[in-house]
């Protein structure tokens, strides 16, 4: 397969280009880290991170001019990943969303009450679940520390 | 780790599907068997990873107590669900997209009719494999999950039962103005129809998420996974198994006793498993060693139907091994099916399959088109698969046929 | 499908099998690029079944991120930033090295092409040296997966009062336990494929497998570059 | 139809269930019936005739593929729309429900009212929406009324809840639909409805009066927190040792195979930290949730226990199973 061929041969100073690239976004991704950016600090560095991530799919493993049934491969991979991530998030992020299901575990709900015990904070601080609500108080606390 | 196998044989196939089809095979003229298959490995390739690093993390938690999954080290056991189903959901698929595959190779040989609706067919299924990744949650309606997640699960599941539905409905069409010949696989055809439509109503059933609530973990569900399981997977698998017996081989099974045998299955089937819908439906929860009394009716008349059925698997294995020793030798083209794997070859193919490489000029369902099954001419061919009198079927030498329609 | 032999089959097809058989071919393809192609694609497969079984860490990480926020952000305050960056730039410059070297491949020169995969394996040896460095200064203040987690040290004492902290440090031995255990199957691959080429196993005209081990390699850089943000920096 | 396919519904949410029940099976043995004709239709009507029959191929009809596909989709959403109603009905919780602690455990469910009342069966008061609010203390169990049509998964270290309002009296069936362990399939338990004033005289009655007799306290104990899942009172084997005999026993053989005398501090410790010493042949099974057991509840069970060794040793039984016990030690 001689170069003029082959559909995708490696060109030296492209490799070079997205190396440089590369080294760039790493730097901006450690220098973003200490930017206090709150809870945008995760998107954007996903977001460098899979930049980064498609310069090597598309450049070093030329991708980019490849067939494109391994493009096709390569995407439904990654599809099924984010559906995964994102269907069990859906979940986990809302659970107990009805409020038939405790959004905390038996163990912090235990915490947070010794907590307030021990603080004597005002409970009303403490209702997060619908059976912290006071005619059901009682219940919880008695009962929680037996589990 | 685990599921390597299972990996690699679909990505063995893929490749197979995609880079090396024989010249003129286009995608268009793919035996939907190969469709099936096609579809069956890109959820092998896409889920049995899943299952590995959950193994993993399992053997992980057991040995360094990790703590993902076990909720005395702070880990989450719905969160275990998630990843248990986002394998084992898909891999139903697994199970049952061969079957559909085999079923549409079934119906076209022995209506001896074109698949009506070859496309739908062939894309539903990879529609189904690839559905099938974003449902799994709804195997977890009363688990814990979040509410949000359970209606969009239940969402998308009816979305799934909309390309089966897809599937049946051409499957019967196929048979208007067919051909219809009952032979056993035929039969078995027939039953996983009907029995496949209770599995695709009941599963229907349970993805309501009210009246899931009250089914789920129920015999109801049992009987449902078996009435898609076993009604479909499997029945197809005996079908696929008479269909291709002579060919794997080369000999002929007794086909009185395959009838018979194909009339027990179902009878006994039906008899096992349809009290089991009604058990759960009335509250017998699965998983039991013991029930209470008033299920015992019930139960019984189940279990009088797994011995009809277990009847009728064992005759099948006694035929066939019968056929094995001493069993009539098998034409090259019994069916007068129409697929690569029976024209042009020797009745046991060679080491090579082929011994030339295959020009394909027509669909694999196209009987109108193919002329060397039928000897050349019209009507010449027996039940049997032999011409008149005229001993077996000929290779016929190259005859170049009408080009297919495309829009097959 | 009909199933005539056609008495003229394509030329092109017929030709490549008859008359020039190259010694890689094996019989069941019918020309080289038929045979590279699906090895390439085989691969690509693979890697989606390599993708998705990082998945699975994936999504254990954003559920108990998401659960207890505070947690990593201690916790991930106790990785050494410097360890990862230097980890990072030392892989990126390894898949610099694996595509490089089947630029030469492709260009027929084979002995820039044996050094830069022996390069590669040399990156790889200092990323898993570091890698042992970092391990080992955690394990000596206590810091151990799951149930052994007992740090003590300056550095490392507030961790037990952080709830679910050994969660954090389970998710990330495993996490780049695997990975690490991935870059040591890499370097034995490409070691491997390195010694074939030196003994003049591939040309321009036959390098699948240097091919295939490079897609492997970036595979494994690109999960780092993913770690590396959502292990060590936030 | 509902007889045959569906319980007794005996809350206010069951005719909602049963209703969309009913349909989705009516709707079904409909396609099911027009799918089944057609096939027999088609096969009686183009059976083979001779051999080399050749059909001609059957034009495709986009109007019915798009008909096949149209029709269901509608008919599934309808069933989509109503079930999920009737679901995110299920799964709220009225606000000032009447609400009981569900605790599970292998293989035993327990219920445990405001007033701090335990019962191992589940009274509910007719006409009154109740909540349980459940945990579990090992594994995953379930917790399904099949006649209220309610069921939910009940999780170790995470409270879940179910709510319904009973609307006939009654008893009904309680069952566990999570697997969980060998004695799984037995973990069921009677549902009773009462009326309202029922319901209230029953609580007063079980509500445990302060100077109760310590063994009498004890046998409360005994049926509330379970142990007769796992101890028989007549020397049969369970999950765990029978209490008839126990006490007093010397040379009572451990799995390390120690031996101690079983007196009241092996009885208290064997309740609150039963992992410590098993007793040889039975598996470390014991929950620890006892441990929470109050003082006077402890000294109670002991005392219990005790009486198990004194009362009626059935015509010198007793101390010969005793003996016979030393003696295949």
């Amino acid at each position: 397969m001689a170069d003029d061929g082959h559909p995708h041969v490696l060109h030296k100073p492209t490799l070079f280009k997205v190396f440089g690239a590369l080294i760039v976004l790493t730097i901006i991704t450690v220098a973003v880290a200490y930017l206090p950016l709150g809870p945008l600090a995760m998107p954007v560095a996903i977001a460098v991170a899979s930049t980064k991530a498609s310069l090597v799919v598309l450049f070093f493993m030329a991708l980019k001019d490849d067939n494109p049934v391994n493009g096709l491969t390569f995407t439904i991979g990654t599809i099924m990943v984010s559906v995964f991530i994102a269907f069990t998030l859906f979940d986990t992020a809302f659970r107990g969303d009805l409020g038939n299901v405790s959004s905390q575990t038996i163990e912090e709900i235990e915490k947070e009450q010794e907590e307030a015990q021990e603080q004597q904070i005002d409970p009303e601080n403490l209702r997060v679940a619908p059976a912290d609500y006071p005619d059901q108080q009682g219940a919880t606390s008695e009962t929680g520390s037996e589990n | 780790m685990t599921g390597f196998a299972s990996i690699f044989t679909g990505i063995n196939f893929i490749v197979t599907i995609h880079k090396m089809r024989a010249p003129g095979m286009t995608w268009n003229r793919l035996p939907l068997f190969v469709w099936g298959l096609y579809a069956t490995s890109i959820v092998q390739v896409l889920a049995t990873p899943v299952i590995g690093i959950t193994m993993v993390l399992l053997i992980l938690e057991q040995t360094l107590q990790i703590g993902i999954f076990d909720p005395a080290l702070g880990g989450d056991p719905v969160l275990f669900q998630h990843f248990f189903w986002f394998y084992s959901h898909p891999a139903v698929y697994i199970m049952i997209l061969p079957a559909f595959g085999i079923l549409s190779e079934l119906i076209a040989t022995f209506s001896r009719s074109r698949i009506f609706g070859y496309r739908a067919i062939a894309l539903s299924s990879v529609a189904i494999a690839m559905l099938g990744f974003l449902v799994w949650g709804h195997h977890m309606f009363v688990s814990g999950q979040s509410v949000i997640s359970s209606i969009i699960f239940s969402l998308i599941t009816y979305l799934i039962g909309i390309p089966s539905g897809i599937k049946i409905f051409n499957w019967v069409a196929t048979l208007y103005k067919g051909s219809i010949w009952l032979q056993t696989p035929m039969l078995y055809a027939l039953s996983f129809l009907f029995l496949f439509s209770i599995g695709g109503f009941t599963g229907i059933m349970v993805g309501v998420l009210s009246v899931d609530v009250h089914l789920h973990d129920t015999y109801y569900v049992v009987s449902h996974f078996h009435y898609v399981m076993m009604g479909g997977s499997v029945i197809a698998l005996l079908g696929g198994m008479h269909y291709w017996w002579p060919k794997i081989t080369g000999k002929m099974y007794n086909e009185t006793l395959g009838k018979i045998a194909a009339g027990l299955v179902f009878i006994g089937f039906n008899l096992t498993f349809f009290p089991q819908l009604v058990l759960g439906a009335k509250g017998m929860p699965r998983r039991y060693a013991n029930y209470l009394e008033r299920y015992a009716d019930l139960h019984q008349l189940s279990t009088v139907g797994s011995w009809v059925l277990g009847a009728g698997l064992f005759l099948i294995l006694g035929y066939a091994l019968w056929s094995l020793a001493y069993g009539e030798e098998a034409p090259q083209n019994p069916w007068g099916a129409a697929t690569l794997e029976w024209t042009n070859v020797a009745a046991i193919p060679s080491h090579h399959n082929f011994t030339r490489t295959p020009l394909v000029t027509r669909g694999p369902y196209d009987f109108h088109l193919a002329d060397e099954v039928f000897g050349g001419g019209d009507g010449e061919i027996g039940g049997d698969g032999k011409l008149d009198g005229k001993g077996e079927v000929q290779v016929p030498d190259a005859v170049p046929s009408a080009p297919a329609e495309e829009t097959a | 499908m009909a199933t005539d032999t056609d008495p003229a089959p394509a030329p092109a097809t017929t030709d490549v099998e008859h008359d020039y058989h190259p010694e890689h071919l094996q019989h069941h393809f019918v020309s080289s690029e038929q045979q590279f192609d699906s090895a390439k694609l085989g691969m690509w497969l693979f890697l989606i079944t390599e993708v998705l079984l990082f998945s699975g860490m994936f999504v254990a990480y954003a559920v108990y991120r998401q659960w207890h926020p505070e947690t990593f952000a201690a916790a991930s305050q106790t990785l050494d930033p410097v360890f990862g960056t230097v980890n990072t730039l030392v892989l990126l410059t390894s898949s610099l090295t694996v595509a490089l070297s089947i630029h030469y491949i492709q260009h027929d020169e084979v002995k820039k092409c044996v050094y830069n995969l022996l390069a590669t394996v040399g990156l790889a040896a200092v990323f898993m040296g570091i890698k042992y460095v970092e391990y080992m200064s955690k394990f000596e203040h206590g810091v151990f997966p799951g149930g052994f987690f007992d740090p003590h040290g300056a550095h490392y004492e507030f961790l037990a009062q952080v709830p679910y902290a050994s969660q954090f440090f389970s998710i990330y031995f495993v996490m780049t336990g695997i990975h690490g255990l991935h870059v040591l199957i890499g370097m034995g691959v490409i070691a491997w494929v390195a010694y074939y080429a030196w003994k003049g196993a591939f040309s321009s005209e036959y390098y699948t497998h240097i091919e295939l081990a490079g897609l492997y390699w970036h595979l494994v850089d690109i999960v780092w570059i993913f770690l590396f943000p959502m292990l060590y920096l936030i | 139809m509902g007889d045959f396919w569906l319980p007794e519904a005996a809350s206010s949410i069951a005719p909602e269930v049963d209703g969309l029940f009913l349909f989705v099976t009516s709707v079904s043995l409909l396609l099911l019936a027009g799918v089944t004709g057609a096939i027999i239709y088609f096969v009686s009507r183009y059976r083979r005739q001779h051999p080399g029959e050749r059909p001609a191929p059957v034009k495709e009809s986009r109007a019915l593929e798009i008909s096949w596909i149209v029709v269901p989709t509608i008919l599934v959403l309808l069933v989509f729309n109503w079930g999920f109603k009737s679901y995110v009905k299920m799964n709220t919780t009225p606000s000032g429900t009447y609400e009981i602690q569900v605790r599970a455990q292998q293989w035993n469910f327990l219920f445990e009212y405001p007033n701090g009342v335990t019962s191992d069966t589940l009274y509910v008061p007719e006409g009154e929406e109740v909540k349980m609010k459940m945990s579990s203390s090992d594994v995953l169990h379930g917790f399904y009324i099949p006649a209220f049509r309610v069921k939910y998964d009940v999780l170790p270290n995470r409270y879940t809840s179910v709510w319904f309002e009973p609307t006939k009296q009654g008893d009904y069936d309680l069952f566990c639909t999570e697997y969980c362990g060998t004695g799984h399939s037995d973990m069921n338990k009677v549902v009773r409805v009462v009326s309202q004033n029922e319901f209230q005289q029953w609580l007063e009655q079980k509500a445990t009066p302060k100077d109760i007799p310590l063994p009498q306290l004890g046998e409360r104990l005994y049926t509330q927190q379970g142990c007769q899942g796992c101890h028989s009172l007549d020397g049969s084997r369970k999950t765990g040792p029978s209490f008839q005999g126990l006490y007093g026993r010397t040379n009572h053989k451990m799995t390390d195979g120690s031996s101690v005398t079983v007196d009241e501090n092996y009885l208290r410790q064997s309740i609150l930290k039963p992992e410590e010493r098993i007793v040889d042949g039975y598996q470390n099974v014991m929950p620890g949730s006892y441990s929470s057991l109050s003082e006077q509840e402890l000294s109670g069970l002991v005392e219990f226990i005790k009486e198990q060794s004194d009362k009626d040793p059935p015509a010198g039984d007793a101390p010969a199973q005793a003996a016979t016990g030393q003696g295949a030690n």
